[in-house]
C-alpha cells in the first residue's frame, strides 16, 4: 500500500461520497456544495496523476467560475428545497436501474479491456509549457473556436437572462 | 503507482451517479450539476488515460471540455432563469408542455 | 530518534513551518488591527488606542480576549451546515492562499530534508494562488445566504458578485508578468527580476505599471476593501455578509479579510516589486548595515521615549524593547552571517508593510463607491486595460525576439 | 485552332445558339434572333469545313477522341467520345450545310409566324443533335443523339400547337418513333452483352473476328442487326413505321425540308451503314433490310400517285427514297446508299422548300387541285421546283441518276432475288418520276382553278430563293462525283468511302461496265416512261375526278392507319382504361399509398402515449438507448466478462 495508493483511494472516496450527497441531498445549494467537493477531490488526483495545470484550471473554472454560477443562480432564485413530486412512473421505477445497469457495463468494459489498457505509467509531471505548445500548435484552430464559442454563450446568456422591458 | 483502471472504474462510477442524478433529481438546476458531474467524469478518463500513455493530448481534450462546459453552464442557467421566471417553479416535472 | 526525524522529515517539517507560519501571521493580523487604528487615527487626528498597555499595545489581546469569550448566539432558521462551513471556508482559504508564497531565497536542509523559506514549492505557484481566491467566493455567498436575512443575502450577493468580476481583471492583470517570466512559479519570477542585479531597475514594475495598477486595484477589491468594501457597507446593510456573525466566527471572517491583505501585499512584492530583492545594486556592499541602521536609532528612541512614559509599566516595559531593538541591530552588525540570513526577509517584509501601510492609507482617505460605479468600472475600465495591457505586453515581447 | 483536336466545338455551337435564342430570344428582335441562329449554324458548318480539311490534310486517317466519362459502370464505359472518319465527313457536311441554307430560308418563311425564337431554338437544338448522332464514337453517344432528334421533331411538327392535327401528328411520330427505339435499344443491349462494349472500334473489332453467320441463321449479330434496323425502321419511316412521317407534314416546311427529309429521316440509314461490319456478318439481316427498303420503295410510290396535298406527295417520294437507300445498303452497296442519302438530301429539300415557296405564295393553300399555272407566276420557284423534279426522277446528268443508278445495279448483281429487287426498284423509279411530273404539271401548269381576289400570288423574297438556287445546282451537279464511273473511270465517291464503308464494286461478273452502262439506260427509259404517262394524263386541263376502286385504297393510304387504330391503338386504349387504370393504379398503388399512410397514423396514434411531455422520462429513454447500444458496440469485450470466457 503505497503512499500514492492511499491518497488515491482517499481522494477518490471523497469524490463517491461527494457524487452521492449530490444526489441525496434535498436543497440545491447542499448539492452544489457537495459537487464542489467531488471537484476539489478530482483535482486533487489530478494532481496525484501529475498533471498540475489542469487541476489549477479545474478548480479556477469549475469551482471559481461554474459553480459560483450555479450558487448564484440559485441564490437568485432562491430555491427552496425540491419538491418530491413523481409524475414520471418510468423514471421512477426504470431510472436508477438502467443508470446502475449503465455503469455495471462500463466498469464491464474497463475490467474486460484491462488487458489492452497501459499499467500505469510513473506519475509524470506534463510542464505546462508542453501543454501550451500542443495547444497552441496542434490545437490552435479548435482553440479559436472556442473562442468564438465562449462570445456566443456570453451574448446568448444576456438575451437570455435579461428581463425583457 | 496506481493502475489506469482504477482511475478509469472511478470515473465510470462517477458517470453512473451522473446518469442517476439525470434522472432521479426533479429540480432542474441539480438535473444541471449532474451533467456537470459526468462531464467531470469524462475528464477525469481523458487525464488518467493521456498520463498513462504519456501523452499530454487527453489534457487538452479536457481543457476544451471545461470550456465548453463554461459556455454551457452560462446558457443553460440562463435558460433555468427564464424558465423559473416563467413557471414559477424549477421542477423539470411542472414543464411538461412537450407532448401533443 | 534522530533516524525516526530523518525518516518523517518530509511529514514533520512541513508541520513546524505550518505552525510558524499561522502562528506569526495571526500575529501580525492582531497588531495590523491595532496599526490600522492608529494610523487611521492619527490622520483623523486622535489619538487612538492607548489606553490597554502602552500606547494601547496590548490593545490586540483584549480584542482576541474579548472574541473569545463573547456569547455566540445561533440566529433563527439559519441553514446549520452552510452558516458553520462559511467562516471556516473563509479563513482556512486565507491561511493557505500564503503557503505557496516563497519569503526568501535560502534553501537549508533540515535532518536530510531540503527545504526553503516556504511552505509548499510548486511549479506553478500563481495558480495555485489563483485558484485559492477563486475558491474564497463561497465563503462570502454562503455566510450570505446562509444567515437568512435580507441585509446579509444582499451583502453576499454583492461581494460575490464583485469578486467575481474583479477576480477576471486581478488574473490578467499579471499576464503581463507571467509573459515576461514566462513561468507560473513565484521564486522564479523573482530570480528572474533579480538576474540582471542592476537592483531595483530590472524590477517588473517598470515594464508592468499598467499591470500593477490594474492588479493593486483589483486586489483591493478582492480583499474587500475601502473603497471597495460594499459588502460590509455599515451604512447601507449594517455589515453585510457578516451581519448575523459574532463572537470567533465574526474573528475568523476578520482574520481572513487582514490575512488576504497580506497576501496580496506579498504577491504584488513578488510580482511586481522583486520579492526579496535589495533594490540597490548588488555592487552596493555598505546596503546591507541598512536593517541595523534602521533598528539602533528606533529602539534607542523607543527607550528615550519610553523612560518618560506617563503610566509606570510603559516606563518599565517600553525601555526593554528598545533595548532589545538596538540590541538586535548590534548584534547585526556583529555577526554578518546572520545579517546576510535576513536581508533578503528584511526586504521582503519592508516592502510587504508598505503595501499594508498603503492599504490603510486609502481606507483613511478615500470615499466608498456606488455599485453600479463598482461593477461598470471593473467591466468597462480595469478589464479592458488590462487586456490592453495583455496585447501590449505580448507585443513587445515579440518585437524583441525578432 | 485544330478543330479536329477540338471536334465538340461543331455540335456545341448550335447548341448554344438555342439556348441563347430559348432563354433570352423571346425579349429580342427577330434580326437578332437570325443573327444568333444563323451565327450558330454557319459558324459550326465553317468548323467542319475546317476539320474536313484538316482531315484531308493529315491523310484521311481515321480520328476518334475521347472527351469525357458519361457513364461508368463496372466494365460498362460510355463515354462522350467523337470520332470522324469518310462517312462522318459526308453526314456533317450534308447536315451542317443543308442544315444552314434552310435557316436561311426560314428567316423567310417564319416571318411572319408566332414562337420565332421558339422555332430557332428548337431547329439550333435539331443540329445539336443530329451532329452529335453523326459524330459519335459509340452506340449510347449516338443514342442520345437519336433521341434527342426524335425530341426536336415533336417539337417542331408540333410547332403550332394549337392545331390540334399537328399535336397529334407530332405525339403520332413520338409514339411511333418510340417502337423502333425501343427495338434499338434491346440492339444495345444485346451488343453489349455479346461484345462487352459499345464503342464502334471495340464492337466492330471483335465482330470481325467472329464466324460469319450463314444465311438464314439466327445467331446473335443478326438479332443485333434486326433490332437496331427495328430502330432505323422507326427512325427513317420504312414499311411498317411509316406512318408518322406523312402526317409529320403538319409542321412548318422548312422543318419538313430539314428534318423530314433531308437529315433525320436518314439518321436509319446513316446506323445502318455504320454497323456495315456487323450488317456483313448476318447475311440474313442484310437481305431483311433489302427487302423491306424494296418494298417500301414501291409501296411508298403507289400512295404518292394520288395524293393531292403537295407536302404530302413529297412525304411519300422521300419514304420511297428512303428504302431506296435501304434497298443499297441492303444489297451490300452502303458507299451507293449513303451517296443517295446525300443527293436526296440536296433535291428532297430543294423540293421541299420550294413547295413550301408555292405553298407561300398561295398564302398557305397546299392542295395541289386549287393551284395551276404558277409557272409564270413565280419563275424562280418554278424552275427549282423542275431541277429538283428532274433530279429525283433521274434523268442524265442530274444527282438521283447516278446514286439511283448506282443502288439498282447492285440490287441487280446481289445474289438470291436480286433480279427481282431490281424489277421492283425499276417499277418504283417510274412510279416516282410519274407522280413528281404529276406534281409540276398540276402546280405550274394547266389552267389555274383558285380565286385571282382572295389569293395574289407573289414570289418569295431573296432570302427564301437564293438558298433554292444553291440547293439546285448542288441537285445538279452533286451526282458528278459518280459521273467517271459511267465513262469507264472509278467512282470517286465509293473510292473515298472506301476506307469507311468499303467499296461498293460489285465483283465476279464479267463486263460488269458494260451492263452498267445498259443498266442506265434502262433506268433512263423508267424515268422518260414515267414523264409521258404523267403528259398525258395531266398536260390537258384536268378536274379532280371522284375517286374509287384501286384510286380509293390508295388515296386512303391502303387504310394502313385504320388497321393500325383497329389492332393497335384501339385494344391498348381498352386495357388502359379497364386495367391499368381501374384496377392497377386504384386498387393496387392507391390502397398501397393509402395502406400505408392510414398504418402510419395508427401507429403514431399508439406510440404517442410515450410521449408524456415529461422530461425525466425522455431522459430515461435516452437512456435505455444508450445502454443498449453501449452493449452492442462492447459486446466483444463485454461477452468474456458477462459469460467468464477466458480472455
Amino acid at each position: 500500500m503505497t503512499a500514492p495508493l492511499v491518497i488515491f483511494f482517499v481522494l477518490a472516496a471523497v469524490a463517491v461520497f461527494g457524487a452521492i450527497s449530490l444526489i441525496v441531498q434535498k436543497h440545491p445549494i447542499h448539492s452544489a456544495l457537495s459537487l464542489i467537493l467531488v471537484m476539489v477531490a478530482l483535482a486533487g488526483l489530478y494532481l496525484l496523476m501529475g498533471a498540475e495545470f489542469v487541476a489549477a484550471v479545474q478548480i479556477i473554472v469549475y469551482g471559481g467560475a461554474i459553480m459560483v454560477l450555479f450558487i448564484f443562480v440559485i441564490m437568485l432564485l432562491n430555491a427552496g428545497e425540491e419538491e418530491r413530486t413523481n409524475f414520471s412512473k418510468l423514471a421512477m421505477y426504470a431510472g436508477v436501474p438502467l443508470a446502475v445497469a449503465m455503469t455495471g457495463l462500463i466498469a464491464a468494459a474497463i475490467v474486460g479491456s484491462n488487458a489492452a489498457m497501459p499499467a500505469r505509467a510513473p506519475e509524470t509531471l506534463t510542464s505546462t509549457r508542453q501543454l501550451s505548445t500542443l495547444l497552441f500548435q496542434e490545437f490552435v484552430y479548435p482553440f479559436e473556436l472556442t473562442s468564438f464559442l465562449i462570445l456566443v454563450a456570453i451574448l446568448g446568456a444576456i438575451v437570455l437572462a435579461q428581463r425583457e422591458n | 503507482m496506481v493502475p489506469t483502471s482504477y482511475y478509469v472504474l472511478l470515473s465510470a462510477i462517477l458517470f453512473g451517479l451522473g446518469i442517476v442524478t439525470f434522472v432521479f433529481k426533479r429540480n432542474i438546476i441539480t438535473i444541471f450539476m449532474g451533467i456537470e458531474l459526468m462531464l467531470n467524469a469524462v475528464n477525469l478518463a481523458f487525464v488518467a488515460f493521456s498520463q498513462s500513455f504519456g501523452k499530454p493530448d487527453g489534457e487538452v481534450f479536457v481543457l476544451f471540455v471545461i470550456i465548453v462546459a463554461a459556455a454551457e453552464a452560462a446558457v443553460g442557467l440562463g435558460i433555468i432563469i427564464l424558465t423559473a421566471r416563467n413557471r414559477k417553479s424549477l421542477n423539470v416535472e411542472r414543464v411538461d408542455l412537450l407532448k401533443l | 530518534m534522530n533516524e525516526f526525524l530523518t525518516h518523517y522529515a518530509f511529514l514533520i517539517i512541513p508541520i513546524v513551518k505550518i505552525a510558524i507560519l499561522v502562528f506569526i501571521v495571526l500575529t501580525v493580523d492582531a497588531y495590523l488591527t491595532w496599526i490600522e487604528r492608529k494610523v487611521i487615527a492619527h490622520i483623523q487626528a486622535r489619538w487612538g488606542p492607548h489606553r490597554v498597555g502602552p500606547h494601547g499595545l496590548l490593545q490586540p489581546l483584549a480584542d482576541g480576549v474579548k472574541f473569545i469569550f463573547k456569547e455566540d448566539p445561533l440566529p433563527a432558521s439559519v441553514d446549520k451546515v452552510a452558516y458553520f462551513l462559511a467562516p471556516f471556508i473563509t479563513l482556512m482559504l486565507a491561511l493557505t492562499s500564503l503557503a505557496v508564497i516563497p519569503f526568501g531565497p535560502q534553501h537549508f536542509t533540515v535532518f536530510g530534508y531540503e527545504t526553503g523559506i516556504s511552505i509548499a514549492e510548486v511549479n506553478i505557484s500563481l495558480l495555485v494562488l489563483f485558484a485559492i481566491t477563486a475558491l474564497s467566493v463561497y465563503g462570502v455567498a454562503l455566510a450570505g445566504w446562509a444567515s437568512n436575512s435580507k441585509y446579509s443575502l444582499l451583502g453576499g450577493l454583492r461581494s460575490s458578485a464583485q469578486m467575481v468580476s474583479y477576480e477576471l481583471a486581478l488574473t490578467l492583470s499579471v499576464v503581463g508578468v507571467l509573459l515576461i517570466a514566462g513561468d507560473f512559479s513565484l521564486r522564479t519570477i523573482v530570480v528572474q527580476q533579480g538576474v540582471k542585479g542592476n537592483g531595483l531597475l530590472s524590477w517588473n514594475i517598470f515594464p508592468q505599471i499598467i499591470g500593477f495598477i490594474c492588479f493593486f486595484i483589483a486586489a483591493i477589491a478582492e480583499t474587500n476593501r475601502v473603497p471597495f468594501d460594499l459588502p460590509e457597507a455599515e451604512s447601507e446593510l449594517v455589515a453585510g455578509f457578516h451581519t448575523e456573525y459574532a463572537s470567533m466566527k465574526f474573528a475568523m471572517f476578520f482574520i481572513a479579510e487582514y490575512t488576504s491583505m497580506i497576501t496580496v501585499s506579498c504577491l504584488a512584492t513578488i510580482l511586481f516589486f522583486g520579492g526579496w530583492l535589495s533594490p540597490f545594486p548588488a555592487s552596493w556592499a555598505f546596503t546591507q548595515y541598512l536593517p541595523s541602521v534602521l533598528l539602533i536609532p528606533f529602539g534607542l528612541w523607543v527607550i528615550f521615549d519610553g523612560i518618560r512614559y506617563e503610566n509606570l509599566f510603559g516606563r518599565m516595559v517600553l525601555p526593554v524593547v528598545g533595548a532589545v531593538m538596538a540590541a538586535i541591530g548590534f548584534g547585526l552588525i556583529v555577526f554578518p552571517v546572520v545579517n546576510d540570513a535576513i536581508q533578503g526577509i528584511f526586504w521582503f517584509l519592508a516592502k510587504v508593510f508598505t503595501f499594508l501601510f498603503v492599504y490603510i492609507w486609502m481606507r483613511g482617505t478615500l470615499p466608498r463607491f456606488r455599485y453600479d460605479q463598482l461593477m461598470s468600472f471593473g467591466w468597462k475600465f480595469l478589464l479592458p486595460v488590462s487586456i490592453a495591457n495583455v496585447v501590449l505586453t505580448s507585443v513587445v515581447i515579440l518585437w524583441r525576439m525578432h | 485552332m485544330p478543330i479536329l483536336e477540338h471536334l465538340w466545338i461543331i455540335p456545341l455551337l448550335p447548341l448554344l445558339g438555342s439556348a441563347i435564342n430559348g432563354l433570352l430570344g423571346w425579349r429580342w428582335p427577330k434580326d437578332l434572333v437570325n443573327w444568333v441562329a444563323l451565327g450558330s449554324t454557319g459558324l459550326s458548318f465553317l468548323c467542319a469545313l475546317e476539320a474536313v480539311r484538316e482531315f484531308f490534310e493529315s491523310g484521311q486517317k481515321f480520328f476518334r477522341k475521347e472527351f469525357f466519362d458519361w457513364i461508368v459502370a463496372g466494365s460498362f464505359r460510355a463515354g462522350f467520345d467523337l470520332q470522324f472518319d469518310q462517312l462522318t465527313v459526308v453526314m456533317v457536311l450534308v447536315v451542317t450545310g443543308v442544315g444552314f441554307l434552310i435557316h436561311i430560308y426560314s428567316t423567310g418563311y417564319m416571318a411572319h409566324e408566332g414562337g420565332y425564337y421558339r422555332f430557332f431554338s428548337y431547329l439550333n437544338l435539331f443540329m445539336f443533335f443530329m451532329l452529335t448522332l453523326v459524330l459519335a464514337a459509340n452506340y449510347a453517344l449516338l443514342f442520345v443523339g437519336w433521341e434527342g432528334v426524335g425530341l426536336c421533331s415533336y417539337l417542331l411538327i408540333g410547332f403550332w400547337f394549337l392545331k390540334k392535327s399537328a399535336t397529334d401528328a407530332g405525339k403520332k411520330a413520338m409514339i411511333v418513333n418510340r417502337i423502333g427505339d425501343f427495338g434499338f435499344m434491346l440492339g444495345m443491349f444485346l451488343l453489349f452483352r455479346a461484345f462487352g462494349s459499345l464503342d464502334f472500334q471495340t464492337v466492330f473489332a471483335k465482330a470481325s473476328t467472329w464466324q460469319p453467320e450463314a444465311m438464314g441463321q439466327l445467331g446473335t449479330i443478326t438479332i443485333a442487326c434486326l433490332l437496331l434496323f427495328v430502330g432505323a425502321i422507326g427512325k427513317s419511316a420504312q414499311i411498317p413505321l411509316y406512318v408518322w412521317l406523312p402526317d409529320a407534314m403538319e409542321g412548318p416546311t422548312p422543318v419538313s425540308a430539314l428534318i423530314h427529309a433531308a437529315t433525320m429521316v436518314t439518321a436509319g440509314v446513316y446506323v445502318v451503314a455504320r454497323s456495315k461490319v456487323l450488317f456483313l456478318q448476318a447475311p440474313t439481316a442484310m437481305y431483311v433490310v433489302a427487302i423491306i427498303g424494296c418494298a417500301t420503295a414501291f409501296f411508298a410510290a403507289t400512295i404518292g400517285l394520288v395524293q393531292s396535298d403537295i407536302k404530302k406527295v413529297l412525304a411519300y417520294s422521300t419514304v420511297s427514297q428512303l428504302g431506296y437507300m435501304f434497298l443499297g445498303c441492303g444489297v451490300g452497296a452502303f458507299s451507293a446508299g449513303i451517296f443517295h442519302l446525300m443527293t436526296h438530301a440536296f433535291f428532297k429539300a430543294l423540293l421541299f422548300l420550294s413547295a413550301g415557296s408555292v405553298i407561300h405564295a398561295m398564302g398557305g393553300e397546299q392542295d395541289m387541285w386549287n393551284m395551276g399555272g404558277l409557272a409564270s407566276k413565280i419563275k424562280v420557284t418554278f424552275w427549282c421546283m423542275l431541277f429538283g423534279t428532274i433530279a429525283i426522277a433521274g434523268f442524265f446528268p442530274f444527282a438521283a441518276f447516278f446514286s439511283k443508278d448506282a443502288i439498282l445495279f447492285a440490287a441487280f448483281n446481289s445474289e438470291n432475288g436480286g433480279k427481282a429487287l431490281y424489277a421492283i426498284g425499276l417499277l418504283a423509279a417510274v412510279l416516282t418520276s410519274f407522280y413528281m411530273f404529276r406534281l409540276i404539271w398540276l402546280t405550274f401548269f394547266t389552267q389555274q382553278r383558285y380565286d385571282e381576289h382572295h389569293v395574289h400570288v407573289h414570289e418569295s423574297p431573296l432570302n427564301m430563293t437564293s438558298p433554292l438556287m444553291i440547293l439546285a445546282l448542288l441537285s445538279l451537279t452533286g451526282g458528278w462525283l459518280a459521273l467517271p464511273a459511267l465513262l469507264g473511270g472509278k467512282d470517286y465517291f465509293s473510292e473515298f468511302m472506301a476506307p469507311a464503308l468499303g467499296s461498293g464494286e460489285v465483283t465476279g461478273i464479267e463486263n460488269a461496265h458494260s451492263l452498267e452502262l445498259t443498266l442506265s439506260g434502262v433506268a433512263m427509259a423508267a424515268a422518260i416512261v414515267g414523264l409521258v404517262v404523267a403528259w398525258r394524263m395531266y398536260a390537258k386541263d384536268v378536274k379532280r375526278g371522284k375517286s374509287e376502286g384501286l384510286h380509293k385504297v390508295l388515296y386512303n393510304k391502303y387504310y394502313v392507319d385504320e388497321l393500325y387504330h383497329a389492332l393497335v391503338v384501339g385494344p391498348l386504349v381498352w386495357l388502359s382504361q379497364n386495367v391499368l387504370w381501374k384496377v392497377v393504379d386504384v386498387g393496387v398503388i392507391d390502397g398501397a399509398v393509402n395502406g400505408v399512410a392510414s398504418g402510419a397514423t395508427a401507429v403514431g396514434d399508439t406510440v404517442r402515449h410515450t410521449q408524456s411531455g415529461n422530461t425525466r422520462s425522455y431522459a430515461v429513454w435516452v437512456l435505455v438507448g444508450a445502454v443498449v447500444l453501449f452493449g452492442i458496440i462492447f459486446w466483444p469485450i463485454l461477452h468474456p466478462v458477462v459469460f467468464g470466457g477466458t480472455r
